[in-house]
């Protein structure tokens, strides 16, 4: 009955701690909060579809070992709004400040 | 009955009109049609638009062009315009004084004074001076928050400069709190050892010292005469949240001008010069001095000079003639600011620059219409005569327009050129072309906005603007919302979009009522200014207000804005204008062609 | 060791500073204060702010009010100011000719023209010619779409008036669609039979026939005259989403121009006429023209002249004085346009009425500040002495802010007035007096908006602004957006705040970025012309660019963009300026108190 | 899987036609969509709350006989944006009104 705080869904399981540390750090530059939610072994669009469905802000990011993707309520299960495929860690400071810049609603950063 | 076609070649666009004369020798209009321009105006490429027009025009009717009794052309202005740019200031920064860096995420809030030292030479200091900590990418925020909150112990920090945007990350990590200007690129230019002062407002506002000369004065205790030169650091940190300025022994930053060269406007008798230096404004009001301009110049060797020179030699290409057979007739300039990156910052920290934006006018050599004609008729079967001189084609379509009577003007907004003509009550008709219209538009917006993309500029200029707020929705420049039903590509996300056809994202910062602004004065530069001259240049004594109604025509009275303005204005001299409606149904094109067509019967 | 205080008293503001002469007779600054005046400036009331605000600076010091060994007071300058507005056209429709009604929520798109014709009356005709349907708000949506439903079988429409806010309802039970106005307050006052157009814009877009005089002029077929009489109702059209316009038979819009009256600006040999209507510009232009006044007057039973006449008893009973004392010796106009309601219309509309506001300044004689320093000796039992002429003291008090050099100027932006003084190498002052400050921008703001509530203008003037985009977050002017924690209340939903210590909306339909215009802009108006005329009333052989440096004091250079207007202004005659710093710390407050000690110990 | 369309959902039990009726009408006339849907018998405060979570836009209605009012995601389930105390037509429509201009972030009408 609480006041949901506006806050990104991070939900995540097994994930590369380092990777899930630039992602965090990526929203907090931008000054936004978060929450992380340990989940069971799950697909990782699906964790991304709970994540945002979560979120007051309808953001919510997954991480499932070097897979993370970030996803908002509008999309499809299977087409987030943005999916990484390499283990460079800027790419998941990127994410991290482009689900930040999603709830600000400024437009994202490229590469 | 006989089937006539008139056609109007323009610069930009050919536009055809169908009609048929019956027996008793009464004129009735079929239908009309227009396409892009061929080739360069008076140019035997013409045909091919001309002939697919008249083909579109004539379709309706079942008819072909070969079974068209006559063809009549308009008797083409000799004219055609350019448009360039030219910045007439430049500021320079001298040694490493940053100005204006506006990081989007810095961290804390306050104001911090001390010296430059790097986060790597901490242990070396003992004393009790205040410090400006400066930490290159290669540490990490945790690395650099930790080695700040232990010196801390030690001495004395006031403010933190890092060259990764970590502002917000290493600020949460800090015991005591800093306020940090993050995201400067090159800190290797950045000297040791001299006194600097970091600046950041709280969220929402603008910083108040460093953008005040007596309070950049008051931290660095500068003499009167440092404090004079630290000026154009003070102004260009105006609205900025926040700010970093160093005190470099010889920094310094000027507004240099540049020497844009002197423009010569030669009369029949006499020539008068314009500096560009001193702006549009002045340059406009040289040139309303000469009376009968025969050519314009600009000095040789000078950015004007060859800004004018290159114009020239476009325009002589364009019309196959010499060089020296170039005359600039008109020109329209047009103060503007554009940003342009400092020379010698330190966090690519960009200025806006003044500039000066010209249109120029060139007036050839009666154009070879002539020819066009000849091909015309020799490519279609069909008898082929030029019938009539432009302006006074356009006043006869235009005077189709309800609500109109005599003496009527028109002023035909086209692409590089406004031109006007005045019809009275006996039938006289006094005409003129000036430089500047819709092309000039289509740059300063291009130029205003940083955006060098005149494909984008020309669709800010024609179509509204929205700011896309969320995957599913925006909101439109007059503050209404569309929702759409699938999300929107992330690549609008936040950002402002011009409503064309598709929507087209715009890059950059400026926000929807900056480049709604732009637009609009850009316009009002342009068209305000020449309707004004124009309307002076053919009214009786210069009188404006003798002329009772004004009729727009051409592309750029398509312009969803420019006619309202146009109207607002001029009603101030008690005259009625506003978008043509050639025959009631043509909207402000085809006047000419219409023109054309009522001048054969009737003359 | 002596104790001394400085003290100011404002219009405004009462400041106070405190110091201590050594025995060597070198000052030191200990504290300083201030609090609101009390009472007008000059009479007995102000000691109580006086010893209120000396109280709370010998606060610190542990020190009572009749510890000082004396009381410096400044010789005020005997100038008060006022501020009004007078709106100089006015909008007046005879007949039921609607203009200008732009609902939130019409139906449909498109333009139709037809016969007026009431629902009720709907079975009477059988006729094809076109109408546009008005129905009150006594049908509902259903009953009226079912209507124009069936009717469409046997009848022409070609558009729909409703009084209820239902426009999207009915259209959308429309099986042919049709434009749909909405929201029409006064139906009854529509007149059956005549013509009507009725246009509704795509979303986001604004309608192009109705405010174009030629649209209307092909859709109801005028003649050029009837034509030009349409001129205004065009006009006040653009920019809306929709629109009706009815052709009634004497249907007209008129914008008339109140008989404002005429200023009379009285030199010491001759007087200059201006009138009001001509706008704030001629007006200023004409005071230039008179070098020293003595007296302005308005016409006699004109409203200028009773503008003035109540602003010469109000300033007559503030300063005790009989109204034939009084005479405004400076008067600042400005241009401004004003919603005000259209008288006659039908559906609320409303206009943009131009207006001139004024501020004018009257010099009393000598203000009585021997009785207040009698009083406040009295009081506390301390010498108290008049001791310096307040601009005198000011530009000394300026001095010690960093940066600054003789020649200096002061600007004292205050409430009612604005002051100048400039100090030379000599020790020669000169001062000045100028109408407008404060006080008017904030009327502007209020007046501009329509809000009639001066508290809420002057919290627009002083604080930045935000729009409240969810009941969790708002976005700055500046373009950040802000989070919340707990919700906002529902009155801030959507709307413009002002982000005052608390946030307050601003009702009404002005948009975050109009609203922030017209704020920048009244201050525009106001200070910088007030900046120039004062600079070069002061500046030796009027030559601005003579004065090396200006610093900006009092209330309004609090102002967190004033100053920065007035350094960009400033900067391109070569002029150092920004707020001042008293004594590296006071900020632009406390220049005369700190002045009247220097020179106590100076002088 | 699909995309959801942004509704305002509006969970009724046992409600007054004619009023849910003038709800609706006030969404219609702004423009925006809702959905209804047909509830078990709940507290209109829980209806109102699972509404509001059902919607996309997070903003939902409910409607139980004579009672109604309008929940948004950030409000208290007791506290509500809006809640009807009468029943005079005019006020239902507004609710419609008012919840519709929540969604298009514009400003509440006042009664
Ligand atoms: N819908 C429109 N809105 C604004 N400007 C337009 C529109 N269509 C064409 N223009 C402008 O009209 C100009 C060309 O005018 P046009 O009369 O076709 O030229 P010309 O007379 O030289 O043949 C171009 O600058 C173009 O940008
Ligand atoms: N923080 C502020 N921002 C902008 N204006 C301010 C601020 N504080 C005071 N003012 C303005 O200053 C004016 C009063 O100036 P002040 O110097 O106190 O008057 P006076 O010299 O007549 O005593 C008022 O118009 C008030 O609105
Ligand atoms: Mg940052
Ligand atoms: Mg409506």
């Amino acid at each position: 009955m609480e006041y949901r705080k506006p806050m990104i869904h991070i939900a995540v399981y097994n994930p590369e701690k380092e990777l899930l540390e630039e992602i965090t750090a990526g929203i907090e530059e931008e000054g936004c909060l978060y929450e992380i939610a340990y989940n069971e072994d799950k697909d990782v669009f699906d964790l991304g579809w709970n994540a945002a469905h979560n979120s007051l802000l309808g953001a919510g990011i997954a991480v499932k070992g070097y897979h993370a993707l970030f996803q908002c309520v509008h999309m499809k299960k299977n087409t987030p709004v943005f999916l990484i495929n390499t283990k460079e860690k800027k790419e998941f400071r990127l994410l991290g400040s482009n689900a930040a810049r999603y709830v600000k609603k400024i437009p994202f950063k490229a590469r | 009955m006989k089937w006539i076609a008139g056609v109007d070649i323009g610069n930009s666009t050919t536009e055809v009109c169908i009609g048929v004369i019956s027996e008793k020798g009464s004129l009735q209009f079929v239908s009309s049609n227009q396409t892009t321009t061929t080739g360069t105006k008076g140019t035997q490429e013409n045909t091919i638009g001309v002939i697919g027009a008249l083909e579109k025009a004539l379709h309706s009717s079942r008819k072909r062009v070969e079974d068209l009794d006559v063809i009549l052309l308009n008797e083409a202005a000799p004219v055609i315009g350019d448009t360039a740019m030219e910045t007439i200031t430049e500021t320079i920064i001298t040694e490493s004084t940053m100005i204006g860096h506006n990081p989007s995420t810095p961290g804390g809030i306050g104001l911090g004074t001390g010296k430059i030292i790097f986060i790597e030479d901490l242990d070396s200091v003992m004393n009790q001076d205040p410090y400006i900590i400066v930490a290159s990418k290669m540490y990490s925020y945790e690395v650099i928050a930790d080695k700040v909150n232990k010196a801390r112990n030690k001495i004395n920090i006031t403010g933190v400069i890092l060259q990764a945007d970590e502002g917000v990350l290493v600020y949460n990590r800090l015991e005591r709190k800093l306020p940090i200007i993050d995201e400067v690129g090159y800190i290797e230019k950045i000297p040791r050892g001299v006194m600097a002062s970091v600046e950041v407002a709280p969220p929402g506002q603008s910083i108040q010292t460093l953008s005040n000369p007596y309070g950049i004065a008051s931290l660095f205790q500068l003499t009167p005469e440092e404090t004079q030169r630290i000026v154009p650091i003070a102004k260009s940190l105006v609205g900025n949240r926040s700010a970093v300025v160093i005190k470099t022994p010889k920094g310094e930053v000027k507004e240099k001008k540049i020497d844009a060269g002197f423009l010569y406007i030669h009369g029949p008798n006499h020539s008068v010069e314009a500096n560009v230096d001193d702006g549009a404004e002045k340059i406009m009001v040289k040139l309303e001095e000469v009376k009968e301009i025969k050519d314009i110049e600009g000095q040789q060797g000078t950015n004007v000079g060859n800004m004018l020179n290159k114009m020239k030699e476009t325009l002589a290409t364009l019309t196959e003639q010499r060089v020296e057979q170039i005359y600039i007739q008109d020109l329209l300039a047009v103060d503007t600011t554009v940003p342009v990156e400092i020379q010698g910052g330190i966090a690519g920290e960009t200025c806006m620059e003044k500039a000066v934006g010209i249109a120029a006018m060139v007036k050839t050599h009666k154009l070879p219409m002539m020819r066009v004609a000849e091909k015309l008729q020799k490519m279609t079967g069909v008898h082929t005569k030029i019938a009539g001189v432009e302006a006074v084609m356009a006043v006869l379509g235009a005077i189709t327009t309800p609500g109109t009577k005599l003496p009527i003007a028109i002023l035909d907004l086209g692409g590089g050129s406004t031109d006007a003509a005045l019809l009275n009550e006996n039938g006289m008709v006094q005409s003129i072309h000036l430089a500047g219209a819709g092309q000039l538009v289509t740059l300063l917006i291009s130029e205003e906005l940083g955006l060098k993309d005149l494909y984008l500029a020309e669709a800010i200029k024609k179509y509204p603007l929205a700011k896309v707020e969320s995957l599913f929705h925006i909101r439109m420049e007059n503050g209404e919302i569309r929702f759409y039903d699938e999300p929107l590509h992330p690549k609008y996300y936040g950002r402002v979009v011009v409503m064309a056809e598709e929507m087209i994202p715009i890059e950059g910062d400026a926000s929807m009522e900056k480049i709604f602004q732009i637009r609009r004065e850009s316009k009002k530069k342009v068209f305000i200014r020449n309707a004004i001259r124009a309307l002076k240049k053919i009214a009786p004594k210069q009188e404006v207000r003798t002329i009772p109604n004004v009729v727009l025509v051409g592309g750029s009275a398509l312009d969803f804005e420019i006619p309202e303005m146009i109207l607002q204005e001029l009603s101030h001299y008690k005259i009625v204008s506003g978008r043509g409606n050639i025959r009631q149904q043509e909207g402000p094109r085809n006047a000419v062609a219409t023109g054309l067509l009522m001048h054969y019967v009737g003359g």
